[in-house]
């Protein structure tokens, strides 16, 4: 019996079971990495409410409330707006371990949609990458696609 | 209580596996066609609250995945984290202080994730999580302590199954309509002993959506409105082994408080059905008798005497219940839209004739440690 | 009508990088037995509580049921909500309808986190969509940083005056003893810290704090009877306007889901001039280019103003309208916690009980939320019950 | 629904949540590991406003919403309550089905201790007395106590 707290030594205790999961990708995204597997470009759907050209395709324009069905077709090209050459290291939870570092995130504007796509650009030399180059996707052997995002390796700036 | 109702409702058919849909298109269905049952626009609708749960999900904040699609993008909008009971009564709260109407959306996608690993989620990170316990296992620790303190029969609970799984062949929505026996249900694969695998539900894919409206909206809906006469809730301790798990007192507590607030004196003759969340074939009579319906230990002989099958006196889970499709979370919110469905007189083939006053719950938490208590009623 | 709702207790923890010491649950009754001390109420006094947080942060599932030892929730009602960086924010403004809505008299909001026990990164990056974003997304930096970038080219804002608002964070932290980082910070610290993702710097954003932190709320009547000044409610707004990582990075538009629910808050409290009938504000700044950016879209002042703003000195204590007195999210950042965080100090605030932090005779302040997919929560206190 | 939708084939993503966690046991729950690392000894805490005996222990008593400062010796011996025999098998359980849970009252305490059970699956019963058994390399960790057996 004893009423003393002082416990000198605080232990951890450690986690390391991952969660498994299969997410279902949609009717509207398999199209966009069926329109990949296929054709090797993009497409996007519009919002016959407020004319939108949302990518990837989705079943709703959040502010019509609208239920979107016109696909438009897409070519593989885009520009930069923004994007972040990223430095720090951290746990990837895909895998558990260190995502490889230095990348770049970027948001692409694609061409004749309106909204922003994000992916990876293959450029992390900051002298070498500005918002406003042209991008273009550089998309995976046909044989070696799984019908998602990773069947796009990344985007190459062309200009 | 009598100013606010519920005034739509919508339900897609539950499934093992929906792999057509990401769930925002689940939600983007029951979000219209509550709108459509209650004969509202989305411009009618000034609150949102989405239900969902992250390890369900597979996604930290998947309630942001349902932003467009419950129609919440310029509005005030939020997210319970549990059962759809517990998001039905921020919906309702959120109408008591001055909305005119709130939706509130449940989804649900079994089939994405592992039950077992995210359920054993629920349990201690430091005492609990690595002896692997999950929702059948705690679920089945519960059962062995209920059915040794009352002497119930493994074939009691067994018959739970059996009127549930028959029930659901008069409800559209269900994914298991069965016409099973007590023998099937005993010689089916032990899963975690005293349960087997037909006293367990199933794992499902689907989404729900209810309209809670107050006095000004409900006036106007096509629909008759449910009146919600009384709700509470209530949780007990978390530990397992500090709670008595054959005694629901946390459901009691919720039972009295809603009864309280509905002037329902005595549940038996004053309710008219009731659906209760079982995802296990002993937590039905286990719950009823948290309820009240009966004493302590009596629950077992429940349906053995008739009462809770349809025709008896105190028909329960007309629908089939969660042991004919358990969409986690969804499933207390379809609790809710069957016991409105009653009162209104719109359940179809598994209608309760006369329903005037239904009772539906759902829970959160291992063996059900929070218990959200509904009473709705046609009349105001 | 909704019934009026004021805050009459705050409790939170020590802010620490880790807490070795207690579980979550223990680090939660930590918070929640502070707040009853600052009412003078006991558990039994609460009618239900309200707690948030995010399941993979902790990996905790139904944290509800989880804290119910520390949140004093046994054989209560308890609600989980879980909004992301908001969520303390909603997890204020839930509790707020329970008590409005005339079901509950005094009802306690929690919010916490341990981000010592996780990667914070890697946990942020399970917010993203594992179909589109969850590969290539690393994390709040880079779109906060993209948005910097933005900012800075519309308007020719600098490094330095991003810069400023760190040093300002950091130095009212001094004043708070609760607060994570307690080191002042100046302008030339943080632009000398290694750069992270251009042009945010280490000095540039918040720390990863472990704490925990609670609010009770009561009832028109009950409220006058607990605190001598209660924190009235005058306005809950919240706007979590984008659903997909790709629609909310118009940069341009500035910060929509501020400018509406900003909007919303000030029509329902009837304030016309922020600046003027705002005395402080608690804003959730999880980066320095926040305090100049938001501050334009919650209307403080105008579209490429804010450098001005802060460096002539408006924002700071002893200025125009004080942001930040606690040292803000740039000085502690246990993210489940907050924006509850904020709501607190605004009504700390209101009630006269920041000690060294004060602001003099607050009568409105207003706290805000922020979290998500660039969303936004604005809550307006008030020493007048409105 | 638009025509084109009819002919897309439903894909799905695989994938996992990964994210390790290091969760802090605290003072109280790391003196209680400690003491069975150390001494093969179970500690709990003892509520002075109830007079609940905890295993684990807890830093505060969550009915009286009191700090709990009493520490206690409890046996390693206990009372079988509840139990379930698993019989299906996922990745976190560390042993293969079929095994038992059971909630074990140990003496000298007022709440059921959560463990498992691996031997005489055929015979466990409620109300059937049970012993801890120790690991051999012990690391500070509940699976310190492998797991109980029938006395």
């Amino acid at each position: 019996m004893s009423t003393e707290n002082t416990q000198g030594e605080l232990l951890q205790v450690t986690f390391t079971h991952p969660m498994p999961y299969e997410w279902s990708v949609g009717l509207y995204g398999s199209r966009f990495f069926q329109e990949i597997m296929k054709n090797r470009r993009f497409v996007g759907i519009r919002c016959i409410g407020c004319g939108k050209v949302y990518v990837p395709p989705r079943r709703v324009c959040g502010p019509c409330f609208a239920e979107l069905t016109e696909l438009v077709s897409l070519s593989d090209t885009g520009v930069i707006t923004a994007f972040s050459v990223v430095n720090y290291p951290f746990i990837d939870p895909n895998t558990g371990t260190q995502r490889p570092i230095p990348y770049t995130y970027g948001y692409i504007k694609l061409d004749g949609a309106d909204n922003i796509f994000s992916h990876i650009i293959n450029e992390t030399d900051l002298s070498k990458i500005r918002v406003g180059m042209k991008v273009q996707a550089v998309f995976k052997n046909p044989a070696d696609m799984e019908g998602n995002i990773q069947d796009i390796k990344h985007f190459k700036i062309i200009g | 209580m009598d100013n606010a109702a519920i005034v739509g409702v919508a339900q897609t058919k539950y499934e093992r596996r929906k792999k057509d849909h990401i769930f925002a298109d689940l939600v983007f269905d029951v979000t219209r066609a509550a709108l459509e049952d209650a004969g509202l626009t989305i411009d009618d609708i000034d609150s949102v609250v989405t239900v969902s749960n992250d390890f369900f999900d597979g996604r930290t904040i998947s309630g942001m995945a349902v932003g467009d699609a419950s129609g919440g993008q310029d509005k005030n909008i939020s997210t319970v984290s549990g059962d759809g009971t517990f998001g039905a009564f921020y919906g309702l709260m959120r109408v008591l202080s001055g909305y005119k109407a709130t939706i509130v959306v449940a989804h649900y996608k079994g089939s994405e994730g592992s039950l077992p690993i995210t359920t054993n989620g629920m349990f201690d990170p430091i005492f609990h999580r690595h002896l692997g316990i999950d929702a059948i296992s705690s679920a089945a620790i519960q059962a062995n302590a209920y059915l040794t303190r009352y002497g119930i029969r493994e074939e009691d609970i067994a018959q739970v199954s059996v009127k549930n799984h028959g029930n659901a062949k008069h409800n559209p929505f269900a994914q298991l309509p069965m016409e099973i026996t007590v023998a099937d249900v005993m010689k089916s694969r032990k899963i975690a002993e005293p349960l087997k695998l037909l006293d367990c539900c199933p794992i499902s894919d689907g989404a729900a959506a209810i309209i809670i409206a107050g006095e000004e909206v409900a006036a106007k809906c096509k629909t008759k409105p449910a009146w919600v006469k009384g709700v509470a809730h209530c949780c007990e301790e978390y530990f397992l082994g500090d709670r008595d798990l054959a005694n629901p007192v946390a459901l009691r507590d919720a039972a009295r408080r809603a009864y309280a607030m509905a002037g329902i004196r005595s549940p038996m003759d004053e309710i008219d059905i009731a659906e209760v969340l079982e995802p296990f074939s002993y937590m039905e009579p286990l719950w009823l008798e948290g309820l009240e319906f009966c004493k302590p230990g009596e629950g077992g002989n429940l349906i053995g005497k008739g009462i809770t099958t349809m025709g008896g006196k105190l028909p329960v889970n007309p629908s089939g219940g969660a042991l004919s499709a358990n969409p986690v979370l969804v499933a207390g919110l379809a609790r809710l839209i069957e016991a409105s469905l009653q009162v209104r007189g719109d359940a179809g083939a598994r209608q309760v004739k006369d329903a005037g006053t239904a009772l539906a719950h759902g829970f959160n938490g291992p063996c059900g440690q929070s218990h959200c208590v509904w009473i709705v009623s046609g009349n105001r | 009508m909704a019934r009026r709702v004021a805050i009459v207790g705050t409790g939170q923890t020590y802010h620490k990088s880790h807490r070795p010491d207690v579980t979550s649950r223990e680090m939660i009754h930590e918070a929640v037995t502070a707040a009853l001390a600052d009412a003078d109420l006991t558990i039994r006094d609460i009618d239900a509580i309200v707690i948030g947080n995010m399941d993979h942060f902790e990996s905790i599932n139904y944290v509800d049921a989880y804290s119910v030892e520390g949140s004093g929730g046994v054989m209560k009602p308890i609600m989980k909500v879980s909004t992301g960086g908001t969520t303390g924010a909603t997890v204020a403004i839930a509790a707020y309808y329970h008590v409005a809505s005339g079901l509950f008299e005094r009802v306690l909001a929690i919010g916490f986190e341990k981000n010592s026990e996780s990667d914070t990164t890697g946990a942020i990056i399970t917010c993203s969509d594992p179909v589109w974003d969850r590969f290539s997304y690393s994390g709040a930096i880079p779109s906060l940083a993209t948005e910097a970038t933005a900012y800075m080219e519309k308007y020719g804002a600098t490094q330095e005056d991003a810069a400023l608002i760190g040093e300002r964070d950091r130095n009212h932290a001094m004043n708070n003893p609760y607060a994570h980082l307690r080191r002042p910070l100046s302008v030339a610290d943080i632009m000398n810290s290694p750069m992270l993702a251009y042009p945010i710097k280490l000095g540039d954003i918040c720390p990863r704090s472990d704490g925990a932190c609670a609010c009770i709320l009561a009832a028109d009547g009950i409220a006058q009877k607990i605190a001598k000044r209660p924190a009235w409610f005058r306005a809950a707004a919240v706007r979590h306007t984008y659903t997909w990582f790709g629609d909310s990075t118009d940069y341009n538009q500035g910060l929509v889901s501020m400018q509406r629910a900003s909007k919303d808050a000030y029509a329902q409290a009837g304030i016309t001039k922020p600046v003027d009938e705002i005395d402080v504000a608690e804003l959730y700044l999880p980066y320095t280019w926040a305090g100049l950016k938001w501050i334009e879209d919650i209307g403080f002042c105008g579209p490429g103003e804010a450098a001005r703003f802060v460096s002539d000195r408006n924002t700071h204590m002893g200025g125009k309208i004080p942001i930040n007195p606690s040292g803000g999210v740039i000085s502690t950042n246990c993210i489940g916690a907050t924006a509850l965080l904020r709501v607190a100090e605004a009504a700390i605030q209101v009630m006269g009980k920041g000690g060294k932090r004060q602001v003099p005779d607050v009568k409105n302040a207003l706290a805000t939320g922020f979290g998500g997919c660039f969303w936004s929560d604005v809550v307006i206190l008030s020493s007048e019950k409105p | 629904m638009a025509e084109w939708l009819k002919e897309v084939e439903p894909l799905t993503l695989k994938g996992q949540i990964a994210v390790p966690y290091t969760w802090w046991v605290g003072d109280r729950g790391s003196r209680f590991l400690v003491s069975i690392r150390d001494n093969r000894k179970i500690i709990g805490t003892k509520c002075r406003e109830c007079g609940r005996v905890f295993v684990p222990p807890r830093k505060n008593c969550g009915r009286c919403f009191i700090d709990i400062e009493e520490w206690v010796d409890v046996a390693s011996e206990g009372v079988i309550e509840a139990y379930t025999i698993v019989h299906y098998a996922h990745p976190v359980q560390p042993v293969e089905p079929p095994f038992a849970y059971a909630l074990i009252k140990l003496d000298g305490t007022d709440v059921g201790f959560l463990h498992l059970m691996k031997k005489d699956l055929d015979k466990i019963k409620n109300g059937l007395r049970v012993k801890a058994i120790f690991r051999e390399e012990r690391t500070g960790h509940i699976l310190d106590i492998d797991s109980f057996e029938l006395i």
